[in-house]
């Protein structure tokens, strides 16, 4: 393809004039929806993102339901006009699967069984996409399960690492993503529990444990957004 | 059961209170709730707008793409128009391709669109027979307060005004031009709950309303569209009493959100 | 489109031999199918439609039950053959919202209480296509809705009005409708209730009101074949 | 609960009758109910037809259109069938893509047309490799009285009797020309009602068989096509028994129904 | 088409060296799968496929169960890579038709009666084709059916006898069948009665009775088969 | 809910083999069940292996067809990797378009071949943007007794390497080759119980475990691929164990069943 620009990095910098281990500009706000019962709206670079929470509330049809637990759904839809060709509106197989590996990597830390016989939707709608959109989808979700008031053992939170031009970055864009040669999407609790793990491309075992190194910062950092934004939100009632 | 009982005591007191002549949230019969029109806000669309009344929010996006025309208008662009109610919006919204109801809206925004003559087809046409430019709109409700159809058709020409055709990305020229717009129609929907004519309804005077109607007018002041939903009979006098309201409703929503938008459009694709 | 005629009224008469506020022929049969509950085929100058009513019969499954009332459905659809390009087998999104509208049309005449649990089934196929079509399928469902034993506080009838060559008329072909510049299909009651309106196109306000007005005699006329039809079938039945 | 009484006391009723040689409607074994065939109902289809054999009824329209070849049969047109069955038919049918019983009877009449070489696949190729005609045969059951198969195909093969190659308005000549019918084969289906055979079976004749088997057979008297279809078996005597009658009887229906139609398309066909 | 071969049979024989009442060599193992109840894998000729059975196990959604005996559901699916041009995985029109008619091959044996409410499921795989699919698919299911313990009054035995260059053969190859004048795949049990019957293309009354007659030759080597590879399954447990 | 108890035991067994270092098979935590690679087993395929890990069967069969390019590679060959839970394979697999769990196999068996680079897909293409040939990598199930992710990422490689461009059949040339083959990835699946790291879980161990993780790595012995899969979290340390223990596994599977493969089929390309 023509348009491969000739570096990726120059002199330490990034296209975007990021440092290699640094996240792009983020915004996050929590309750932005007022009919899901939690929400919360993410842009990390490019990408734009509404989360929102409904339930936990019945199960139907009924023989669907668990005796013992919650049932947890993810849903993650991409809007037609969030990328450059139009998609057809509708799940497709890669939104199948990142609704599989989302729905596992916030799992972990729902208190399930405080809720038997019910169900918790997680819905994702990406509205703008520049690469990394599953983890600003878990990002914002997780958010909106706490705004949601769903009992949790933590918060998790997610980023991409990846290596580009030879060199073990944080938070691919688009262009870095296509051109780079590899891309690892992550999640994981306060704690260290990876809950979420992906890689394509090439990365050898020194590369993998920088990489890995590099995500537990990226995730540290994304972990002080999404606690600030739901302070900001409930500081009216913290302050009490 | 007791979702039930609440659903019959806010029926009643929403009765009540209309047949006094009030709202719940106190508006008069014929005031919108608060509107906000915020354009260009998706990056990769070629056009969009966020619609928010009152609580109400939805995203219209236009992707523009070539394609082939249709056999029988060889010299014609197209319009498909699609809504999705995605079930952020709503606890009774489910995933799935758009129901009866999402297929309504989006075929009377479609409509608004396309019979009004707001775009002019002929316009879009690269090469007679080969080649037009399909216009792709997409409406996603984010939040269901009631009356998607006005907060969709509004974004839908607000997206229209911002949109321009991406003809340097598939080299068919060294400038993106403007979409051509040549009528600003406005979509207004009134309730009738019992016997009240309403407009702007809110989910819940939706939900208790015995049938809604939109009206769309075009500048002119012409009739560009009408679209009656749901179960109840109207009157003939209520239908004029509607259009008159319409029309004047509709006026003031132009010039308030789209000819503003209309204008910075177009000094913006000066700059440009 | 070359094959657009010059005139499409001319002296008065339009392409069809018309005057302005002429309906085109109508031909109604009732009980013309014999598994249905109620039955009619309506031909509305090219137009040829069947109805069928099923029930009130039971609903399944039964979560869907309404414990106070009947449950209306009502299936408009297209035969493959019926329009110039063959159309696919199937509901498409115009079907769909016609099946509601006409739904609508039709629901507030029946005594929908009388049947809690149950549900009535309206089915029309159209089987040739000229414009109007929705207009004849609630004609027909009317009757057949009768024909079934339906219990209605009156009987729908519908028609278009719209504006060719700037003029209000009644009852448009295929070729008006192309060529005009407004359609306007409307249901209504004896008494005067508008039960369905739909609009395409540019009318002004004075338009609309002549539309209103033309629009009822058409409904009248229809009516009075509706009626003529029902009692044809029943007239042995009525004389005892 | 109630249903099933009656159907249990029809279903004695229908067995004893068949026992003593009698069918409910006083039909003998090998007779037909009434058959009335009515052609070019369709304006807009190429070819239309409507069957009613008894209550049963059922439209067939023939649509015409050039399209591309199948990769292994370059210079041969296609033909498409297709079976609806109508929920106006039966309290049976519901809404949705044809079932497994409108596909099989959509794939026997479709082998009915195909393999009997009823149409000569090679004179519907327009340009070898590029264009051929495709042939769509749509079949709606209107009314199901039992017996949808014979009635779909005497159905089909009417329709195709009358119908004209769009030549004119696919701009690939001046005059359309009539479809090359080179064969009229006629199906005939025999129900085993514990071990009687029955032809043409009604729809309460059907329920209780435990079998039913079509033959179809060409205008030269040689078997054309068979389809067994039920879940009881059958000798090889009743088969031989089955195939003998539908010989003749494919006969007189082929010379009552067909062979009129047939040669008043021609003459029709000279007068346009 | 330009790979019709000039003659499929020359002196008696035919392309692969055939005589007109021969079979295709077969293989046919017992209980090749393990998560299934009854298995069985089979090849004649070009024809690879495996039937598997499960059940007879509970009906879901129960509204589905039959008070009185099984049911017995049939799927049989070509692999997209069974056939020269790739398949779309799922079923299609001839699937669905096959699938249909291979169960009314098969439930007259099985004894329904001694499991109301419950289902069976019978599944076939094509994983190679060369006409003649649909008798395999029956044969193997037949085996499979009495690995899985299904009580049955005997075995089907399938096989397709069809006209090739003016003569009656039996089980054509799929250059035969697509250049021969008539296929006719047929399924019998040991007693002689036809379960399923189709026949395509064109044969005088005699040819159809001396194809029957080819037919039931060709089911008994068919049967002798089946036998065989039940026996060989089972010897250890027989011998005791 | 006597399988429920049955399910409950064999839990608990499980649990306390894993425990104390022990498998219900007496396999070592690291060990692999018996592997079976059986090649060109479909006459119909390009490409076609049959893969047995213990009693889990699989067949890949890949199908090259010529193709349009994707707007955006105009020069490059596609993959298109399809997995299909046969009915047959397990009595939790239901007929039907693929669920998640297939769709996630089929993406990380596609993962696994695609972005190891394990296929020069610029040499896929036959006239830039025009044409290219497609490669469709069909893993049908047949028999599910656990880690369907390594049969199936093994059965693809080895289909793969017996795969020849159909060059003479779409008259492209005179002779077929082999697909270019540039790496030969392997999964490794490991799963967690109770904080033990198992290889190779049986569909037992797989039922119990928190999760299951696959490693992919290429012949050189870097990482191309992982995917984590399941509810239950993992630490870093389990994390950079089970890679270590991925590469060693991959390189005597690759030795041992594709190295052989991939000289063979090199060898009777050589005699064809």
């Amino acid at each position: 393809m023509s348009d491969k620009p000739n570096k990726l990095i120059e002199k330490g910098k990034r296209l975007d004039g990021r440092k290699v281990d640094e996240l792009r500009p983020i915004k996050m706000e929590v309750g932005v929806l007022k009919r899901a019962d939690g929400s919360c709206y993410m842009e990390l670079g490019g990408n734009k993102a509404i989360a929102a929470v409904y339930g936990p509330r019945a199960v139907h049809p009924r023989h669907l339901q668990e005796a013992t637990q919650v049932i947890i759904r993810y849903r993650y839809d991409m809007a037609s006009f969030s990328v450059k060709e139009r998609k057809r509106p509708g799940p497709d197989r890669r939104s199948i699967e990142i609704s599989k590996v989302s729905r596992e990597a916030l799992a972990p830390v729902i208190l399930k069984e405080y809720f038997p016989r019910s169900v918790i939707d997680i819905f994702v709608e990406i509205l703008q996409a520049d690469a990394g959109t599953r983890t600003v989808g878990i990002n914002a979700s997780s958010v909106a399960l706490a705004d949601a008031g769903i009992p949790m053992r933590g918060i998790v939170s997610s980023c991409a690492v990846g290596k580009v031009d030879g060199e073990i970055v944080l938070d691919l864009t688009g262009q870095e993503d296509n051109y780079g040669e590899a891309d690892m999407p992550i999640a994981m609790t306060q704690d260290g529990k990876i809950t979420l793990l992906q890689m394509d491309g090439h990365l050898t075992k020194e590369e993998f444990a920088q990489a890995i190194e590099l995500a537990k910062k990226g995730c540290k950092q994304i972990y002080e957004v999404q606690r600030s934004a739901l302070i900001s939100k409930y500081e009216g009632v913290s302050n009490v | 059961m007791s979702e039930d009982i609440i659903a019959e005591i806010k029926r009643d007191y929403i009765y009540n209170l209309a047949k006094n002549g009030k709202r719940v949230d106190g508006r008069a019969f014929d005031e919108y709730r608060q509107i906000e029109v915020e354009t260009r806000i998706i990056g990769n669309a070629e056009g969009s707008a966020k619609v928010k009344i009152g609580n109400t929010q939805v995203v219209v996006g236009v992707k523009i793409q070539p394609g082939k025309p249709f056999p029988d208008t060889p010299d014609q662009g197209a319009i498909i128009t699609n809504a999705e109610f995605a079930p952020i919006a709503s606890p009774s919204f489910e995933p799935g391709p758009p129901d009866e109801n999402a297929t309504e809206l989006a075929r009377v925004v479609d409509r608004g669109v396309r019979e009004s003559g707001a775009i002019d087809l002929a316009k879009l046409c690269i090469t007679e027979g080969e080649d037009i430019w399909m216009v792709f709109i997409d409406v996603y409700v984010l939040d269901h307060d009631g009356n998607l159809v006005d907060a969709s058709a509004l974004g839908a020409i607000a997206a229209l005004l911002n949109t321009k055709l991406p003809i340097v990305r598939y080299k068919l020229g060294t400038e993106d031009v403007p979409l051509p717009i040549s009528d600003l129609p406005v979509a207004i929907t009134a309730a009738d709950i019992d016997g009240e004519i309403l407009l702007d309804p809110s989910l819940d005077e939706e939900l208790i309303a015995s049938t809604l109607i939109t009206i769309i007018t075009g500048k002119d002041g012409s009739l560009a569209g009408i679209q009656k939903s749901g179960m109840g009979p109207l009157t003939f006098d209520q239908i004029f009493h509607i259009t008159d309201l319409a029309y004047k409703k509709a006026k003031d929503i132009r010039e308030k959100y789209l000819e503003i938008v209309d204008d910075q459009s177009r000094e913006e694709g000066k700059k440009d």
